[in-house]
């Protein structure tokens, strides 16, 4: 895996809200690599600021510290014009809420080519018409629906037509935050279908944000835990599932509800009590370490012996 | 807290500062015709010369501006200079905010109880006949225009209830009338606001949650929503108590009533500048104070109210 | 494995031949579900079901529609002309309306020096409204630019908000006096003097709306994908504020009759010569004591009523039916 | 399931709506039983009616929906027949008591937690002042919240989203109802809190003897908490049996699609099983099956006239033209074989 | 020699005294009390500075002056109790009665009145820092005065008011001014009680405890916009002539809506009833004798043309230039205006009653016992209508000819400016413009009404000479002719005739030619009765060359409801005479049209013989 292309680097991403007493560090010191070509998930309890990573990533909200290196160049703080354009283009965002997330007053048609109007590269309107008409098919959709309006579409057409929107734009890294949580459980396949669909076809990188593990086990290749503003284990999926080290992914794990009742029954949930696992943080502060090749950890050095040992036996 | 109550006060004396420097200028635009009265024409450039000097109007703006904030630091409102020259501005200003005061809150009491009922009367019975009464009333009070009903109330209602048709402060049937007349307005507005604000509040989940739990409507209404509708309303109560200070210049013209109504617009026609500038003050400082006070008030209704983080002065 | 139907019996003559299966069509069944709605449609729809606000609009186009035409019909007089009776060569005053004693005909009397009250009432009509509609107009065109500027654009908030807090404070009066006394007293006096204080409380309310929206999904989306803040404010913001924004025009309209009664009341209306309903008022207003001239103040107070009242009801219930909540 | 007592029988119902001067019907004729002490199941897409069928119990129905025909016997009476705020009060929170969804809105952002819960108290149980206050506490401690005495006089906004919800429950618990309807009680929590407040109402249903009815589209809660399942499609209970039978044994096409399209059950790699199109338009009315435009396996039949239920065991029914003896057979889709095949394995693993 | 004239009691009834029928047959009211609702408060109650009619009007009551006019408008003695006059004219000695009082409000007795209190009001007035609006008025006749007043000299025993002792003042003019009697009623005039002035500083007339009386009336309760309440002062030296008992005035800012009401009510003595509510009280059976005109003023209005517009081009100034120095074009709109329509708007009734011929109003001054306006040319234009249709369409024409010749373009256009707080002259702008453009044609004249609000209007319309044609008012200062050929001095800010082009006969400018007539009249100091003349004669050459145009006399507040008959006032036609409730009694009903015309008439005879009397 190693031997990837790495198409964005995080390095010690600090997003802070708020000023003087009212601060609040929501995201703490952040490191991570997308390769290209890959899904990285990224999933977390609400509020433990995995939309704050994205939005940082796609320069909503400003990073505090910390570099955003995509493709080699730096993207965060002040970056000129040209570069700016570039970035928009190529790094693209779904958002969690199809309903919230598409102008009710626009027609479908806007709603598609409001990229293309930005980036002014449709040739003429025929053009223009074309693309849309492309990427409305590339999501399954009519190109009819173009001259509609939002509200006629159901949830899992809405979110279709806001991957439409991205599409159009040919982005190399799109963000997906939560795509498929607002939506109901018979049209979340449909979303998760041709988003793998897509990559496929498009090479498309995902950073692939959302709460239900399931879902990112399914549809990542390796999967970032975050908790309250910090990275607590980064591995990939299959081996995150199989081998969690850290308490607090272990608790994530066994909470996944499973669709059958005879094991839902018996289940017992592990409870993650951070004072309790760690009582040492004060004197002995966690790092971030790679225990063992592409599966990296947030431990102190007393929790690293412990780690290794249940990775030797 | 504190200290957000300090900075915000600070800068609320910073806008207030600015505005009364805009009205001060303003003021000079005025005609110098304006200081002198109706003798104008008989009056000789020595005479005309002498009195603005004695104004001060003859300095150049900056020294003028200057003398200006110094006594106004000194916390000297001065003295009227056209109005009642020579005597002090807040001693005019004095009686006059007590009487309108006094009026303000007793209409506005009475407009709070009337308009409050009748809103909530409104939002129980929405789309049936206390509602669309209601809204009869609403609209024509607030569409047409107060001159009018204001004579109507005052000729008729003292001809049939044998009301006095003058205020005199020591016969009090003549405050009825007054007050009527200036809570007929109020009345209308309360009862619109707490009636969409009962609606909006009739909507929420916690009411369904409520219904669910087996409460009867009207005890919704009185444990849950009344409270509930009436914060938005809070926000604005000390501001409008406040503001009955400055009176209402009609009602106060037709009833004889010694307030401030329509003082602001005798001064400024007057040209009393420094009367003019006190009653700018005064009223700036009781829309700050006020809308204070109303945030304060709102921060007791509403325990998710902090308004420690950031915020203009509105 | 026994399997009973419950409600039906198995004998049932149902066709065999239907125990096949159908034919299956992917997007056909993408086609299923498409709700017509409409928003404006819905709008309209409620709209129309209130009779009252139905018969007001009626009442109210025709209105408009007669001040306009009014001039143009036969046999009606000048609002401005003083007429003088040939016998005794001086004024027509206070003639009650339609009074058959007097040669001539003035069909809601005349005033004190002898105009003809009903040319009056409608040439002030006409003022009035125009000054109502201008003043709504400029207000929404300074009231959005300045809201939405204010509302969404940060680095602009404090400036705004600093300016906007400094000019509420200063008294309408004092400019409105002021004002009138730099510039001529005319209906442009007027209309500017409305507008220099009537933009605040537009631009504020815009802003509110503007902030509320403003970090909706959507706008998020139009940002991440380069769309201009410009197209940000006239795309995705403006449409959602259309319908508030005709109400608050709607509202503004006798809120801006209502306020030239006032200054007519405190001596700084129009001149006198320029009919407006609030000069009309102010004339008829010395005449409630009298009740042989009550007529001069009932016509204008009717009209001004009926105008206030029919925009009013209109603005509050276009308000209501585009709210998409209530379109049940 | 304890035993057979029936507390609450739904025949034939139908629900109406009347949205901008059209008719919408909610429910289409659904049936339900309800058993003493159960936890029942209803899962169903969004706009399948799950609410208002459950909200119609309580007559909770919104001001521009009625029931149409059809009854809802509780206790020897037909709630269907009630019309008035008096009839109701008698059910509501004392009889049937509801947990709504969005923990957020649902409490009174200006009352103190621990007066709501008392307000509760004081109505259907009895208890007025400071013996309402004890009990109050008494049960805001029994849906888990720690130092409940410091936590009464506190407001909603100063508790988290899971607390928040607990608090919801308390206070339907607090009105001592025999049965409680959860709708959708952990949608907008998060995994490992949701796993905490569905324990909590299974501890609950025991120590109050609770029938409880569960409305949500997650079948993985499902399976943790349902003995049996309701799975409800476009107004209708399409299929209802016993949580094992519902999982294992599904027999309607959209349990299949419902069950195949989790990612659990997908393999990585491969594409997930998805329903396509949308449900079908209430406005109109549903000829057939309701499901049959979307269903792959749909027959003629299903076009031409709605199925009855089909008997498949004593405690499981579904609505499908598939079980009749004349139906071609088709078999669930692989997905569904594979989980019944591995849940047999793990069965004879654990003998 | 001076003339001393009797010191002997006006012939009023005795005073009342206890058990008489105060009634007087049921003529007056039992109860003297006068109530009054007022729209405009005071703004000071020191008299030494302000000169608004309502200040005054207040003040009128409570501080007397050397010299007072019965109701026929004859000089009577006040507080002083004789005088004389050197023979130069320069020097006017007066005697002060003994035993005056300074009262404070409560009529606690403070002091005597004695001749400092004179010297020391004059001393106050001419101090530049207490900018006393009357202070011109003293320095225009005083000696030295305006030296002090500009500070040249600060020695004010330089100027001349002196208290020889304590009840001998001498006043020493800086020439002779043969109507200076007349101004000594003038507030400029008023003793003021010098320690107490001292005392107050600034606070001196701001209350009523801030002024001491020895006037008629004690202000027993002033609340600024309440009320003013004054009762009759006891200890005032002629109090047998004082009847009413107490003033009784209510603040009330729509007096003029509700004044009618409340008089109907009973509520009030007195009401003014405007002109828009007249027609409900002329033709209501019970209100219609119940209303009265009010008293001829001495305020007149006239309109006057502008011989140095100032105005926008958009009005074009040069071309009216041409047409206001053409003798018929300003004929031609004298004859065209109908005065009586203009005047219907204020006095519909009877707007007769109020047209006025010339400048100086009748019954202002008299010679010899004949009234100003009969003497010299001026009796000619009494009888006269300007108004003639026919004559206006041939100065037209006439006028066209000449200035069409002159190069003037037509139609001439006409900026008519107005205040817009007074309604009727909004009114009379209407009427006058409409009946120009018509009966001369707008194709002749093209009247452009200027609308102006009250504040800055004069600065902004007449000062500014902002107009072309309008409608200004004079009042008068003292009792001599004089006074109304103020506006239309040099320099002056009325109509700027001095900028006229036009040249009589003669060849001479016509203005210089009205200009040297006035020198001619003021220098003539002895002979009155010449004087009179020789102005007499310079107003009608005004007139007739249409430098202006006579319209209207004031006349108080128009119509009343009221139980006051004026006619028992004390009558002058300035100062403050008028004001003084003296001599005032109520009523026992409402004054009809009719009583009051027959007293007016009563009057009107009484007074020649008055004056013939007062002449010998
Ligand atoms: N604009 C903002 N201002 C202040 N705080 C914010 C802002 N946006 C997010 N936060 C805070 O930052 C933290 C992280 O938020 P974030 O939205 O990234 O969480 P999340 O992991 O995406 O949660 P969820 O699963 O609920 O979407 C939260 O505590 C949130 O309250
Ligand atoms: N007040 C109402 N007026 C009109 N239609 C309504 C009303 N309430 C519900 N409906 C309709 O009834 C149908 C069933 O709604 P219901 O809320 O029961 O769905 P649900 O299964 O609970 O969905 P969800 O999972 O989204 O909560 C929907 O089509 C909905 O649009
Ligand atoms: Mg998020
Ligand atoms: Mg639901």
């Amino acid at each position: 895996m190693s031997n990837k292309e790495c198409l964005l680097e995080v390095k010690n991403l600090r997003v802070e809200f708020g000023k003087g007493k009212q601060k609040f560090v929501a995201v703490n010191d952040v490191s991570f690599n997308i390769y290209k070509g890959e899904t990285f998930g990224l999933v977390g309890e609400s509020g433990s600021g995995k939309t704050t990573i994205g939005r940082a990533i796609i320069r909503i909200n400003p990073a505090a510290s910390g570099d955003i290196i995509y493709n080699g160049q730096k993207i965060s703080g002040k970056i000129d014009k040209e570069l700016d354009s570039q970035v928009t283009r190529k790094i693209q965002m779904i958002f969690q809420d199809p309903m919230a997330s598409l102008n009710e007053r626009a027609k479908v048609d806007y709603i598609v080519s409001e990229g293309l109007y930005n980036l002014k590269n449709y040739g003429s309107e025929e053009g223009r018409k074309k693309k849309v008409e492309q990427a409305l098919l590339d999501v399954g959709l009519l190109p009819e629906f173009a001259s509609r309006f939002p509200h006629e579409f159901s949830g899992g057409q809405r979110q279709r037509i806001g991957i439409a929107r991205v599409l159009v734009m040919e982005p190399e890294l799109v963000i997906a935050d939560e795509p498929i949580s607002a939506l109901d459980v018979s049209i979340r396949a449909q979303v998760i279908n041709l988003l793998s669909d897509l990559q496929k076809k498009k090479g498309l990188t995902y950073l692939f944000i959302a709460h239900d593990l399931s879902v990112v086990r399914f549809i990542s290749d390796r999967i970032a835990v975050i908790y309250k503003g910090n990275i607590v284990e980064l591995a990939e999926s299959e081996k995150l599932f199989a081998n969690p080290l850290h308490p607090y992914t272990k608790s994530l794990l066994s909470a996944i509800p499973t669709p059958n009742p005879n094991v839902e029954r018996n289940k017992i949930i592990e409870v993650y009590e951070p004072k309790k696992s760690h009582f040492d943080y004060d004197s002995n502060r966690p790092k971030w370490v790679e225990i063992e090749p592409e599966h990296y950890i947030l431990a102190n050095d007393r929790e690293l012996e412990g780690y290794k040992k249940i990775m030797g036996r | 807290m504190m200290k957000y109550y300090v900075t915000r006060l600070f800068r609320s004396f910073l806008t207030l500062m600015i505005v009364i420097t805009i009205v001060f200028l303003l003021m000079r635009m005025m005609p110098i015709e304006g200081y002198f009265g109706s003798g104008f024409d008989k009056l000789d450039a020595g005479q005309i010369e002498a009195k603005l000097k004695n104004l001060g109007l003859l300095d150049p703006l900056p020294v003028q501006l200057k003398n200006f904030y110094i006594s106004l630091l000194k916390g000297d409102l001065g003295q009227s200079i056209t109005y009642r020259p020579k005597v002090d501005n807040t001693k005019i200003l004095g009686d006059k905010l007590i009487t309108s005061l006094r009026f303000g809150v007793a209409s506005l009491t009475l407009s709070l109880i009337v308009g409050l009922s009748l809103g909530i009367l409104m939002a129980r019975h929405k789309g049936k006949f206390w509602d669309k009464f209601g809204t009869c009333y609403v609209v024509g009070a607030n569409a047409v225009p107060a001159v009018i009903y204001y004579l109507l109330i005052q000729v008729f209602f003292t001809d049939i209830f044998k009301l006095p048709l003058l205020f005199d402060k020591s016969v009090p049937k003549s405050w009825i009338l007054p007050i009527l007349c200036l809570s007929l307005v109020t009345t209308a507005y309360y009862a619109m606001w707490i009636r969409r604000y009962m609606v909006d509040e009739l909507n929420k989940d916690y009411v369904r949650l409520a219904r669910a739990k087996g409460l009867k409507s009207k005890e919704i209404m009185i444990r849950h929503v009344m409270r509930n509708a009436f914060v938005p309303m809070a926000q604005y109560l000390p501001a409008s108590i406040l503001y009955t200070v400055a009176g209402s210049i009609y009602v106060e013209s037709l009833f004889s009533i010694p307030g401030t109504g329509g003082l602001l617009v005798t001064v400024i026609q007057r040209q009393d500048n420094t009367l003019v500038q006190a009653l700018v003050l005064l009223y700036s400082s009781i829309g700050i104070v006020g809308l204070m006070l109303g945030d304060i008030l709102m921060s007791a209704f509403d325990p998710r109210i902090k308004l420690s983080h950031e915020g203009g002065s509105r | 494995m026994t399997r009973k139907k419950i409600m039906n019996d198995i004998n049932d003559n149902i066709d065999p031949s239907l125990f096949e299966f159908a034919e299956y069509d992917e997007t056909k069944s993408e086609l299923t579900g498409y709700s017509n709605y409409s928003f404006w449609k819905s709008t309209f729809q409620v709209f129309m079901k209130n009779k009252v606000a139905v018969a007001l609009l009626i009442l109210i186009v025709s209105v408009v529609l007669f001040t306009a035409i009014q001039p143009y019909l036969p046999n009606q007089k000048s609002p401005t002309q003083i007429y003088i009776n040939p016998e005794t060569g001086l004024q027509y005053r206070n003639i009650r309306p339609n009074d058959p004693s007097v040669s001539e005909n003035f069909i809601f009397g005349t005033n004190s020096i002898g105009q003809d009250l009903w040319a009056r009432i409608w040439s002030g009509t006409r003022t009035s409204l125009f000054i109502g509609v201008s003043v709504a107009i400029f207000e929404a065109i300074v009231g959005i630019t300045i809201g939405a500027l204010w509302g969404y654009v940060r680095k602009l908030d404090a400036v705004i908000t600093e300016v906007y807090n400094v000019w509420d404070n200063i008294p309408t009066t004092v400019v409105l006096i002021i004002l009138t006394y730099v510039m001529k007293p005319s209906i442009s006096t007027i209309i500017f003097a409305m507008c220099m204080t009537g933009w605040l409380q537009m631009a504020r309310f815009v802003r509110n709306l503007i902030l509320i929206i403003r970090d909706r999904e959507y706008n998020l989306a139009s940002r991440c994908l380069g769309t201009p803040t410009s197209r940000i404010i006239t795309k995705n913001l403006l449409p959602y504020l259309v319908s508030v924004i005709m109400l608050r025009m709607a509202l503004a309209i006798p809120a801006a009759i209502g306020n030239e009664v006032f200054l007519s009341y405190i001596g700084m209306g129009l001149p006198i010569d320029i009919p407006s309903l609030g000069n009309l008022i102010n004339e008829g207003r010395a005449l409630m004591m009298d009740p042989n001239q009550r007529y001069q103040l009932f016509f204008p107070a009717a009209v001004i009523s009926v105008v206030t009242i029919s925009f009013y009801v209109i603005g509050n219930v276009f308000a209501d039916s585009a709210d998409p909540r209530n379109h049940v | 399931m304890t035993n057979n007592e029936k507390v609450l029988s739904v025949d034939n119902l139908v629900i109406k709506f009347n949205l901008r001067g059209q008719e919408l019907t909610a429910i289409r004729g659904a049936s339900l039983e309800l058993y003493k002490g159960e936890s029942l199941a209803i899962v169903g897409e969004s706009g399948s009616g799950k609410s208002v069928f459950t909200k119609s119990f309580m007559g909770l129905l919104d001001a521009n929906g009625r029931i149409e025909s059809g009854s809802i016997i509780y206790k020897d009476n037909d709630l269907a027949k009630y019309k008035t705020e008096d009839d109701w009060i008698k059910i509501r929170g004392k009889e049937i008591a509801m947990v709504f969804q969005d923990p957020m809105t649902s409490l009174n952002p200006l009352k103190t937690v621990g007066k709501q819960v008392q307000e509760s108290i004081e109505l259907h149980q009895n208890l007025q002042g400071e013996e309402a206050k004890k009990l109050a506490v008494e049960i805001l401690n029994d849906v888990g919240i720690s130092e409940p005495e410091r936590r009464y006089k506190q407001y909603p906004h100063e508790f988290s989203g899971g607390m928040r919800q607990r608090v919801v429950i308390a206070i339907a618990v607090a009105c001592n109802p025999n049965i409680l309807i959860c709708d959708e009680p952990t949608t907008a929590l998060d995994v490992t809190i949701q796993a905490q407040i569905l324990q909590l109402l299974k501890n609950l249903q025991k120590k109050y003897q609770l029938t409880i009815i569960y409305i949500t589209h997650d079948l993985g809660v499902v399976a943790n908490v349902a003995d049996r399942i309701a799975v409800m499609y476009a107004g209708d209970i399409i299929e209802l049996g016993l949580s094992e039978e519902v999982f294992f044994d599904p027999k309607h096409p959209y349990t299949w699609a419902l069950l195949s399209s989790l990612p659990q059950l997908g393999i990585k790699g491969e594409e997930l099983y998805s329903i396509k199109g949308t449900p079908p338009n209430l406005f109109k009315e549903i000829k057939g099956d309701a499901f049959a435009p979307r269903n792959p396996h749909a027959l003629k039949i299903d076009f031409e006239k709605r199925p009855p239920y089909f008997e498949v065991t004593p405690t499981h029914k579904a609505r499908t033209w598939l079980l009749d003896p004349r139906a071609p057979k088709v078999e669930p889709p692989l997905s569904i074989q594979k989980m019944r095949e591995m849940e047999v394995k793990r069965g004879e693993r654990l003998e | 020699g001076g003339t001393n004239p009797d010191p002997a009691q006006p012939e009023q009834p005795e005073g009342p005294s206890q058990g008489e029928d105060i009634t007087e047959g049921g003529k007056y009211a039992a109860e003297q009390v006068y109530k009054y609702t007022y729209a405009e408060e005071i703004t000071t109650l020191n008299y030494l500075i302000n000169t608004t009619w309502i200040d005054m009007s207040v003040a009128a009551n409570l501080v007397d002056t050397l010299v007072q006019y019965d109701k026929y408008g004859v000089l009577q003695p006040a507080l002083a109790e004789k005088w004389e006059v050197s023979e130069d004219g320069l020097e006017w000695t007066f005697h002060l009665k003994k035993g005056i009082k300074w009262v404070d409000f409560e009529g606690n007795e403070v002091a005597e009145t004695t001749a400092n209190d004179f010297v020391a009001s004059a001393k106050y007035i001419l101090t530049k820092v207490n900018e006393s609006e009357s202070a011109n008025v003293v320095y225009s006749v005083i000696k030295n005065a305006e030296e002090y007043f500009n500070e040249e000299i600060t020695d004010f025993t330089q100027v001349g008011v002196k208290a020889t002792d304590d009840y001998t003042l001498v006043y020493t003019l800086k020439e002779p001014v043969p109507y200076f009697e007349s101004m000594l009623t003038y507030v400029s005039f008023f003793p003021v009680y010098e320690p107490f002035l001292e005392e107050m500083g600034d606070v001196f007339g701001t209350a009523n405890s801030a002024i001491l009386y020895n006037g008629p009336y004690l202000l027993t309760e002033f609340e600024p916009q309440i009320k003013r309440l004054s009762t009759k002062n006891e200890a005032y030296w002629d109090k047998d002539n004082v009847f009413v008992k107490v003033l009784d005035y209510k603040y009330n800012k729509e007096a003029s809506s509700l004044g009618g009401e409340l008089f109907r009510r009973g509520e009030v003595s007195h009401a003014v009833i405007p002109t828009t509510n007249l027609d409900e009280w002329m033709t209501n059976p019970e209100l219609k004798d119940k209303i009265s005109p009010d008293r001829l003023g001495t305020y007149t209005y006239f309109y006057v043309f502008n011989f140095k517009p100032q105005f926008d081009a958009e009005y074009e100034p040069e071309n009216w230039k041409i047409a206001v120095n053409n003798v018929n074009f300003r004929k031609s709109i004298v004859a065209a205006l109908n005065r009586r329509a203009a005047v219907a708007t204020e006095d519909p009734y009877n707007p007769d009653y109020r047209v006025l011929n010339t400048i100086t109003p009748p019954n202002f001054t008299s010679q010899d016992g004949l009234d100003y306006t009969d003497i010299g040319e001026l009796s000619a234009l009494k009888g006269k209508d300007f108004y003639n249709e026919a004559e206006a369409k041939s100065l037209k024409e006439k006028a066209v000819e000449e200035l069409t010749a002159a190069g003037a373009k037509f139609p001439v256009k006409i900026l008519m400016p107005y205040n817009t707080n007074s309604s009727y002259w909004a009114q009379e702008a209407q009427v006058v413009k409409q009946g120009l453009e018509t009966i001369l044609g707008s194709d002749y004249v093209q009247v452009t009404l200027l609308p102006h609000a009250p504040t800055g209007f004069l600065d902004g319309t007449r000062r500014a000479g902002n107009y072309s044609f309008m409608q200004v008012n004079w009042g008068p200062d003292y009792a001599d002719p004089q006074t109304y050929t103020d506006p239309f001095r040099r320099d002056g800010n009325y109509n700027f005739p001095e900028y006229t082009t036009e040249v009589d006969a003669d060849g001479k400018n016509i203005y210089e030619v009205y200009e040297s007539m006035i020198q001619e009249a003021k220098a003539e100091l002895i002979d009155l009765t010449k004087r009179y003349e020789l102005f007499a004669n310079a107003e009608a050459y005004l007139i007739n060359n249409a430098f202006v145009m006579p319209l209207k006399v004031s006349a108080g507040d128009g119509y009343v409801a009221s139980v006051i008959l004026p006619f028992e006032r004390p009558y002058a036609p300035f100062g403050i005479a008028t004001m003084t409730w003296k001599g005032a009694r109520l009523l026992a009903d409402p004054i009809s049209m009719e009583e009051f015309e027959n007293a007016q008439e009563e009057w009107q005879t009484e007074r020649e013989n008055a004056l013939k009397e007062a002449a010998k």
